[in-house]
């Protein structure tokens, strides 16, 4: 079996075992993902920082990468954001919104025939640049990014 | 009234993406010689594009409907025994096709009950199945009953079970009967009610077509057409807050803005209105549980 | 022990479309209790694991700016149906909850 | 509700005298009676908002198109409860008026009672052009000024319709918001402004 790989978060040294271990259903669910959550990357308070924090200092702008969000949200509370990948061996994809408090939303990370493609909805609290960075196997960072306007707080609730 | 002024930024937020429509708008001085019609219709058109994206989005949203997790939780509640009676409601609810019946019922209701000698909608006939089958206090039922925060109330969950299983079918409510029929009637009546400081009636927004409150259009509730965007997607998921809402509140919550006192959960009232209203939507298909702004 | 996911799995060609709704508040800590004006805490979902076909797929890390009752889709070449997928959630004050569905 | 109005009594006297408005009452006694049993009183919205005055009586029981000799007359009787300010200036700050006609607050269970209470006015009404949100309950206000003038007259006509729009027009749609209390005198100057003053961007 391969091995996930947790590459864009942290515990990576402990992800082949924990995969192992959860494949062979010998661990409950709050075992399995008790793993380090990377706050240091979720607490950072503007998107450089966030992405240094997961390691993508430097990520290149492609076109392979596809980012689809509305123009204008209806509500910020729910954004619908999808991120595709068509860079080869992309291994994982992570979201920014630039104006949100913590910038870095979810860090997805595929393996075993999961395609790097992911659909999810956001909170926004204003208008704001979002920020998809996929990461390839031989650790190069690739970026692409649209602005969605946003009409309604969606964190103030 | 939040509503409107949101939708009136999204508005404003259109329009600021939209340099080409923006700049063809007919300046003001053009509009004056034309006294102030050409004014008020140059918005309309624009307000289109912001509608356009919004329902774009909207069906984004429909596709994977939260409404969809408390649907799953009241079949739960449905099924299960429970309550002071130990008894489920699939086992002892007639929502009007027969104990325990789901499919269909809800797009049959508000209709009479004769074991409770009243025309009731469907959250009202779960509500007193809940009592009288159950065993549940009313007044703790009455206590909070929408929504809020995480918090979701029993009868919510129940209703957007009940009401998934009328999707894709056509509202019917049985006007035929003189009961129903006199409650459509007084329905009516209640729309017509002008009262409170602002002299405001349902009638003064739902009542005519073509009006609109800041962006937000207004269904003429006393036409078919009107009438069915009003019932459809109720029960809906809120985005706003997050949370599961029904009939029942949004009854109430335009009372609030008609600056009416509070009408009482699962009345007459709120029943004799929707029976007005989903009669008047009959022969539409019900597209199911949606989802709100 | 959180309420139960809704997890829909269906084969387009040789992928297999999963679809998952959680069912949690996802509270941003930033909030105030229009009652008391005292700051509502943090309660969001921190990671979640996707398995199919006893294969782990997706694991993810989120913060608290994943909408409320968070939606999410992903698509996994040479799933097949019949092959059951578990979704495994964990929050950040450790509640937990696992649900699984069958691709059709 | 505060504000009495003088002609509940009339009113009786003016259902009692139309049967022909009639063929719905017994539809509308029950809708009533069962109106009344259902509300409460939530916040400042209290229980007895739920019943008619003698002019809400009128419309409800006309279609809103009462016989017009009972109309004329019940203007009349509005018209002579409009209080003009007393030191006869009608036009204060447009300014302030944008703001007024902006705020959509007043008088809902959930409002605060005692908190400055809004004109409603974008909800209903286009207004000055800026405010591209607006409702269409009532008509265009855009260029009001600009094509009627802001004479003494045209002050006094629009001071009044503020003040009590069913003083003009019996069953308008639009709330009589001085005569209930809700828009003070200095409050409707400035929206008087906002209409009428050149400056205003309403008459740009």
């Amino acid at each position: 079996m391969d091995t996930l790989r947790r590459t864009v978060l942290k515990g990576a040294s402990a992800s082949g075992v924990l995969v192992a271990a959860l494949a062979a259903g010998l661990l409950k669910p709050t075992q399995v993902l008790a793993t380090e959550w990377n706050k240091v990357a979720f607490e950072a308070k503007d998107t450089p920082a966030a992405m240094k924090a997961v390691g993508a200092a430097t990520a290149a702008e492609s076109k392979d990468l596809k980012l689809t969000a509305p123009d204008i949200a209806e509500n910020g509370a729910v954004v619908p954001v999808d991120v595709s990948s068509g860079i080869a061996n992309t291994i994982s994809i992570s979201i920014f919104v630039d104006k949100n408090p913590n910038p870095l939303s979810a860090a997805f990370d595929f393996a075993n025939g999961a395609l790097p493609d992911v659909s999810m909805r956001l909170k926004m609290g204003q208008t704001s640049i979002v920020r998809a960075v996929a990461k390839t196997a031989d650790g190069k960072f690739y970026t692409a990014s649209k602005e969605v306007k946003v009409t309604a707080g969606g964190c103030g609730g | 009234m939040r509503q409107a002024l949101i939708a009136a930024t999204a508005f404003a937020l259109a329009l600021a993406t939209q340099p080409v429509v923006a700049q063809n708008k007919p300046a003001p001085a053009a509009t004056a010689k034309k006294a102030a019609k050409p004014a008020a219709a140059a918005p309309v058109e624009e307000k289109d594009a912001a509608t356009v994206e919004f329902e774009k989005f909207r069906t984004m949203m429909e596709e994977s409907n939260p409404a969809e997790l408390f649907e799953a939780q009241g079949e739960d509640f449905w099924k299960s025994i429970r309550g002071p009676k130990q008894v489920s409601l699939a086992t002892s609810c007639d929502l009007g096709l027969g104990v325990g019946i789901v499919k269909g019922a809800y797009v049959q209701m508000p209709r009479y009950f004769a074991d409770a000698g009243k025309v009731m909608d469907a959250e009202r006939r779960i509500v007193w199945c809940m009592i009288e089958k159950q065993g549940f206090k009313e007044a703790d039922i009455m206590k909070q009953p929408f929504a809020s925060g995480s918090y979701t109330p029993e009868p919510t969950s129940l209703v957007t079970y009940v009401a998934a299983n009328s999707k894709d079918m056509k509202f019917a409510v049985p006007l035929k009967d003189p009961r129903v029929k006199e409650v459509y009637e007084i329905g009516r009546e209640v729309t017509n009610h002008r009262a409170g400081p602002y002299d405001f009636s349902c009638n003064t927004c739902h009542g005519a077509d073509g009006k609109r409150i800041r962006m937000q259009n207004l269904p003429n509730i006393a036409t078919p057409k009107g009438a069915t965007t009003a019932v459809m997607g109720w029960p809906g998921y809120r985005m706003t807050g997050g949370v599961m809402l029904t009939q029942q509140w949004r009854m109430g919550d335009c009372f609030r803005q008609q600056r009416f006192p509070q009408p009482k959960y699962v009345s007459d009232t709120i029943t004799s209105l929707l029976t007005y209203m989903t009669a008047n939507a009959n022969g539409a298909t019900y597209k199911g549980p949606g989802i709100k702004r | 022990m959180g309420s139960p996911m809704k997890i829909r799995a269906q084969m387009k060609g040789d992928v297999a479309d999963i679809k998952i709704l959680m069912a949690h508040t996802m509270e941003t800590g930033q909030r105030k209790d229009p009652k008391t004006n005292q700051a509502i805490p943090a309660h969001f979902i921190q990671q979640f694991s996707v398995e199919v076909g006893g294969k782990a797929v997706v694991q993810s890390q989120t913060g608290p700016s994943i909408s409320t009752n968070p939606v999410f889709g992903f698509k996994v070449k040479g799933a097949k149906a019949g092959d059951k997928v578990v979704v495994k959630w964990q929050d950040n004050k450790g509640d937990s909850r696992a649900d699984e569905a069958t691709v059709a | 509700m505060n504000a009495t109005i003088r002609i509940s009594i009339l009113a009786a006297a003016m259902i009692a005298a139309a049967p022909a408005a009639l063929a719905d009452s017994d539809h509308r006694a029950k809708a009533l009676a069962m109106m009344k049993q259902d509300f409460v009183t939530k916040g400042q919205a209290t229980a007895d908002r739920v019943s008619e005055d003698g002019l809400q009586a009128i419309c409800n029981r006309t279609g809103n198109k009462p016989p017009e000799k009972i109309a004329q007359r019940l203007e009349a009787d509005q018209m002579a409860a409009v209080k003009y300010p007393a030191d006869g200036k009608l036009m204060g700050d447009w300014k302030a008026g944008e703001k007024i006609a902006q705020s959509g607050r007043g008088f809902t269970w959930s409002d605060e009672p005692g908190l400055p209470v809004g004109g409603n006015c974008y909800n209903c009404h286009q207004i000055a052009p800026k405010e591209t949100s607006f409702g269409t309950v009532g008509p265009s206000l855009f260029h009001f000024g600009k094509l009627r003038g802001n004479t003494a007259d045209m002050q006094k006509y629009v001071y009044g319709k503020i003040y009590n729009a069913k003083s003009f027009s019996l069953c308008s749609e639009m709330p009589r918001f001085g005569h209930i209390g809700a828009l003070k005198e200095a409050q409707i100057k400035h929206l008087v402004a906002l209409l009428l003053d050149p400056e205003s961007p309403v008459n740009k």
